[in-house]
């Protein structure tokens, strides 16, 4: 069936609260209005307003709250309208969740899912569209997701929830409206997706596009008009941003030697410089017939106007220039 | 154009620990005009803006139709040395601090006469002495605490008015803005725009203590019936005079409602009955508030009044077309990476998506 | 070991918004004797960290030397199921909440044999329902609320206590918790720790609002004082109650004082006189105001006190020893990258500094 | 003269306050303490409290309040206790303050120094050691300074507080108290250093070795040695994290032909992935006889006890077996 990446979220969450009593939805507007962008429809209908609860606006308040229960046994789904409102929660993310397993020498534990979409969307201006893979990604302790399709969503999701550690899981607000075939398997109860495991959502063997989220769909669209030019592009959706599936990259790259990253991110320190440094440190370097291409966000806060904003974002375009650019063909 | 004095409503202001404003109130015939309008500018601005989203011209922002007693009121009680800050439901005062109608629909539609040459948006408007438009909740009242801190380092007699919603009040750096502004006296005028929802949240659902004007605690507050403007504007001159004369900050809470959804992309009728909505029209309009008393004291005809609503809807009709007509921002590598560094210093590169698009200041 | 009635002094609490707490109340010689161990063995313990870092064995912390009622105060006035959460001065609760005090001082001197293994340090030791020990000021408060949530959310009767200072009273985020807290009537007791100063600088300097007790504005509020072991049980006793019966949250002040300095690479005497601090000493001393009691009251004759001071300073000396003879850790990858995460769900690979120390989970 | 980085800050910043009304200080116990690190050391005294101004404990307020002030023409220096605890205020960093300028389009500038202690220090556990300088890097919009000498931190400093743009000034606390030779130049109120330039703190031609703040020393440390067994390292000090001297660092490489990066920071997209991505990027990629080797701090929160922290970071011993690794040297 085809299932749309808010549906596979909201089952994923459902699924999961009605396993696990101590699992609860939290944030702004996601029980009485349904979510911001409606990825909780139905779930306080569903289970009732201690287990879906609509928050004031206090990101480091609630997402505080959220590790304090997670402290004491249970397992928030912490919801943010967008992750953008998280920077003013980062450090209860980081310093009161992520680190507290460390440092309590492996004693106390801390099983919370922090959720919402994350990087550009559309006409929103810069406040509102940064993306924060790296950051996240950065932070031992941390499991950082970052689904492209409605599986993805689901599996990973689900993962997520059930995953005891501090969890920060990306989602797209593009993506939430986008259908993808969905499974017989994927639309059972007990389909989890591994955290950590990248896909490979195309074989090819002249060089490998790896990207995550949304970008998985400009690296499918770029891998179709290379195609046409009898280029076969192997397109890796990354899936997990940490831990990053190193292995699967270092793979991909041994048999394409060549390779692109895709992200939306701000370039620095950034997403493609991981892959870019992941691929040093590995033997994959020896087999680079070219250096990784880096495609990312430009270095801008988001400007405002279409006609810049779609020069600050990845294409399907640019992937291609990319990709043609690793072959040392006219782009 | 000789002032005379009118009363305001009783109900008009509740305090906390502070006398009232008065009631009775100075005017002239000219300010009244002035003020309505400004008041009928304003909204005429944002039906504009609701249709050009219509049109689709626009991808979204946040609306005030109900609420521009605010900024029109606030505006009129100071002088354009004082310091205006709020959110992203940013277009009236926009307006009101200087903006024309024309900037302010180029921007929403991205164009180059746009008050922030397209690069801002709806929720990033500024003007002299307005500091945005700003998109966090909350996170322009600390801001705001600074402009004022500004003031009063340099010791000019200015107020700072920082907007925030009823739902944003509840953001613990609107504590820690109170706090270190009572600290040290800053000429600050926090002003909550409650408008009884923070999207689809009821005050009372997001909020343990709804009365806004009372949760500076330790700082005095007024709340001021901002469906009057005429009220808004002797609350806020009176506000200004308390914060300017070295009393430190006060809290404002001006009563309101926000006709439409949250944002374009709300309906605004899940979270709140039709006939809710409706009485608030019918019975509390700030325009037809104004308009009826402007009536009532001989101050204009209906003639009149209709002459001003023609002459602003032609006027503001003309701006946005002449909007419309605006340029788009070019496409090119040096507007959009333009602005993100002051003139002169930019870093030698800035990235683009791939090193093809680098742009490269020239030095 | 049967009751007797003890009359609190009239000063012992301050109220807002709730009836005081009785001043008549209830205790037994064992209950006492009991207390002025735990005083006694905190102090102490204290003192022995002290010792230790001055011989330079661990790097430095936080002491609550002059502040011991609090932490033991509290933990008579509830249950092992009740929670606990506070800042880095952490000691006396690491302790109170079953801690021995070899875990904790071989915790400062970062051996394997600390509550955290030597992975915390002092600012971060963790108990049975007890959740630190946290470094950042203010952000265990809303954790604590958290804390407070899961029991609600269970519905079990527990309170939670979530304590931080004077300084850390204007952190945003404690309003944040307050009204979180006041709209869902969370069993919380938001207990500030009033020591006057927060590092350098004294309340009046940090906060427009010194009546602590009074800053949750909606929520009631009592300040102690915790200068007197048996106010600060009786009045978390109350506050317990209070909460736990579906009232909602509570705050406490416990107005107390440091000794010592903010942490020890402070004196403590740049922004506080000397004598200020050994008036506090002399005149307020906890340990000895119930030492004095328990004479006075004939619970115990001068050379029992004697005798249990001795026999902690010996037993804490025992511990103290055992602590150091506790191994460091081993400078082990293995050891270095354990704890990253929970066992069994690591991730394939931890990087090291080099790739040569990446560490590799075995699957 | 040798002079401390602690005191050379404390000069570089009281010639800015003394050469501009405008400049003032706030920050939590920066006035009547003097300091918590004792960086403001008299600046009470010399400015009186209006221009310098003890804060309480909340950074997101007094982070907010100084960006507010610059908005408004002043020119504030705000000083976080430590960088930890500026991920609290780190919004009001990036979205009130870096990203004002282009949202306006130009008309509304922010001159504002954020500085504070970044990295770890000794002894002071997880939640007070992180380093965000590939965080900051990443922002458009803000510069990212990190000193590592006397007369870098004076010389930055200044620099930082002049640049009309939102700076974060990356101190750090155990360099505070480490003395430098300090020129007569140096000394002077017009000694200012451009920002963005790294400097060549050794020159040399086998392996390059780059880093910042107190990694420098490793990295002169690691030349000494590596000079005793004929092994010449080029030591740059990148003193400026955004925008990053990549010119100075291709140069260096195509003279050597190898290259480690040096910091202490998260691995994961952190500095070192970025200097691998610049390389990449460069044409120096052509002239590399091994792939870039990463310094790095560990993927942990940073222990407490002392035997683990000091595995936590960087040390010159690591870095000498790094740099005997693009030798393919035995190490
Ligand atoms: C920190 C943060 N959290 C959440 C949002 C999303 N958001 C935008 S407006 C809004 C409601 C604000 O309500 P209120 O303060 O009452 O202002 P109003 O919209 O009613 O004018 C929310 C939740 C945001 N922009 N920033
Ligand atoms: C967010 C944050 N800001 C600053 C600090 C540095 N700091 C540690 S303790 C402290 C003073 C806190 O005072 P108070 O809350 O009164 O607690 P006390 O030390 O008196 O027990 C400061 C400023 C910190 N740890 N976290
Ligand atoms: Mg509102
Ligand atoms: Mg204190």
């Amino acid at each position: 069936a085809m299932v749309t990446v808010r549906d596979a979220l909201n089952q994923a969450m459902a699924e999961e609260m009605e396993r696990d009593e101590a699992v609860f939805l939290m944030g702004e507007e996601v029980a009485q209005y349904n979510g911001a962008y409606k990825v909780s429809r139905g779930l306080l209908d569903k289970f009732g307003d201690k287990r879906v609860v609509d928050t004031p606006i206090t990101e480091a308040g609630f997402a505080g709250l959220c590790v304090g229960a997670a402290l004491a046994g249970l397992k928030p789904i912490c919801e943010f309208m967008t992750m953008n409102f998280a920077m003013q929660a980062i450090d209860q993310i980081i310093n009161s969740g992520a680190k507290t397993f460390y440092m309590s020498g492996g004693t106390q534990p801390c099983n919370v899912t922090f959720r919402g979409p994350n990087g550009a969307a559309a006409g929103v201006g810069a406040q509102h569209s940064q993306d924060f893979s790296a950051w996240y990604g950065s932070i031992p302790g941390l499991k950082v997701i970052s689904p492209y399709s409605s599986e993805d969503a689901k599996g990973l999701m689900k993962a997520a929830i059930r995953d005891p550690n501090v969890t920060v899981f990306l989602e797209n607000e593009i993506l939430y409206g986008e259908s993808f075939e969905m499974s017989e398997e994927a639309q059972s109860p007990d389909f989890v997706i591994p955290i950590g495991k990248a896909k490979i959502e195309r074989a090819g063997t002249d060089v490998t596009l790896v990207g995550h989220s949304r970008n998985v769909e400009f690296c499918l669209q770029a891998a179709e008009i290379l195609a046409k030019e009898n280029i076969s592009a192997e397109v890796i959706n990354l899936r997990t941003i940490k831990p990053m599936d190193v292995p699967a990259i270092v793979k991909s790259v041994k048999k394409t030697n060549r390779i692109v990253s895709v992200d939306s991110g701000y370039p620095a320190f950034g997403f493609g410089s991981e892959i870019a440094a992941q691929i040093m440190d590995s033997d994959a370097f020896d087999y680079l017939d070219a250096p990784v291409e880096r495609v990312t966000g430009a270095e801008v806060p988001t400007p405002y106007a279409i006609e810049l904003e779609s020069m600050a974002f990845p294409t399907t375009d640019v992937v291609v220039k990319a990709a043609k650019k690793t072959l040392y063909l006219p782009y | 154009d000789s002032p005379f004095t009118v009363r305001l409503l009783p109900e008009s202001f509740q305090t906390y620990q502070i006398e009232s404003p008065e009631l009775d109130m100075q005017v002239t015939k000219n300010e009244l005009i002035s003020l309505y309008r400004d008041m009928v500018t304003v909204r005429r601005l944002e039906t504009a803006a609701d249709a050009l989203y219509k049109a689709k011209k626009i991808r979204g922002f946040h609306l005030s139709i109900g609420e521009e007693a605010i900024a029109v009121g606030i505006e009129h009680a100071i002088t354009r040395d004082d310091q205006i800050i709020t959110a992203y439901r940013c277009h009236g005062f926009a307006y009101m601090r200087g903006a024309s109608v024309k900037a302010i629909l180029a921007e929403l539609m991205g164009r180059r006469d746009g008050v922030s040459f397209g690069k801002g948006g709806s929720m990033h408007m500024f003007a002299p002495n307005f500091f945005g438009g700003n998109g966090i909740v909350g996170a322009q009242v600390p801001v705001g605490a600074g402009l004022a801190f500004a003031k009063h380092y340099q010791g000019l007699p200015h107020a700072t008015f920082a907007l925030y919603g009823d739902g944003a009040a509840n953001q613990g750096q609107v504590f820690e803005a109170y706090n270190m502004a009572k600290l040290w006296k800053l000429p600050c005028v926090f002003a909550c725009e409650n408008n009884k929802y923070g999207m689809g949240t009821s005050a009372a659902r997001s909020s343990a203590l709804t009365e806004y004007h009372e949760r500076g605690q330790y700082i005095p507050g007024i709340k001021v019936d901002a469906m009057d403007v005429l009220a808004v504007k002797q609350a806020s001159a009176f506000a200004k005079k308390f914060t300017t004369e070295g009393n430190g900050p006060i809290v404002l809470e001006y009563t309101t409602y926000r006709y439409g959804g949250h944002s374009m992309s709300d309906p605004g009728t899940t979270y709140r009955t039709r006939e809710e909505i409706q009485r608030m029209r019918s019975t509390q309009d700030p325009v037809t508030g104004l308009k009826d008393r402007l009536i009532g004291w001989g101050v204009l005809s209906e003639d009149e009044i209709k002459a001003i609503d023609k002459e602003v809807r032609s006027s503001v009709d003309k701006e946005a077309k002449e909007a419309e007509a605006s340029p788009a921002p070019e496409a090119s590598l040096s507007l959009l990476f333009e602005d993100v560094y002051i003139k002169g210093t930019e870093p030698p590169v800035l990235r683009g998506r791939i090193p093809d698009e680098n742009f490269v200041f020239a030095k």
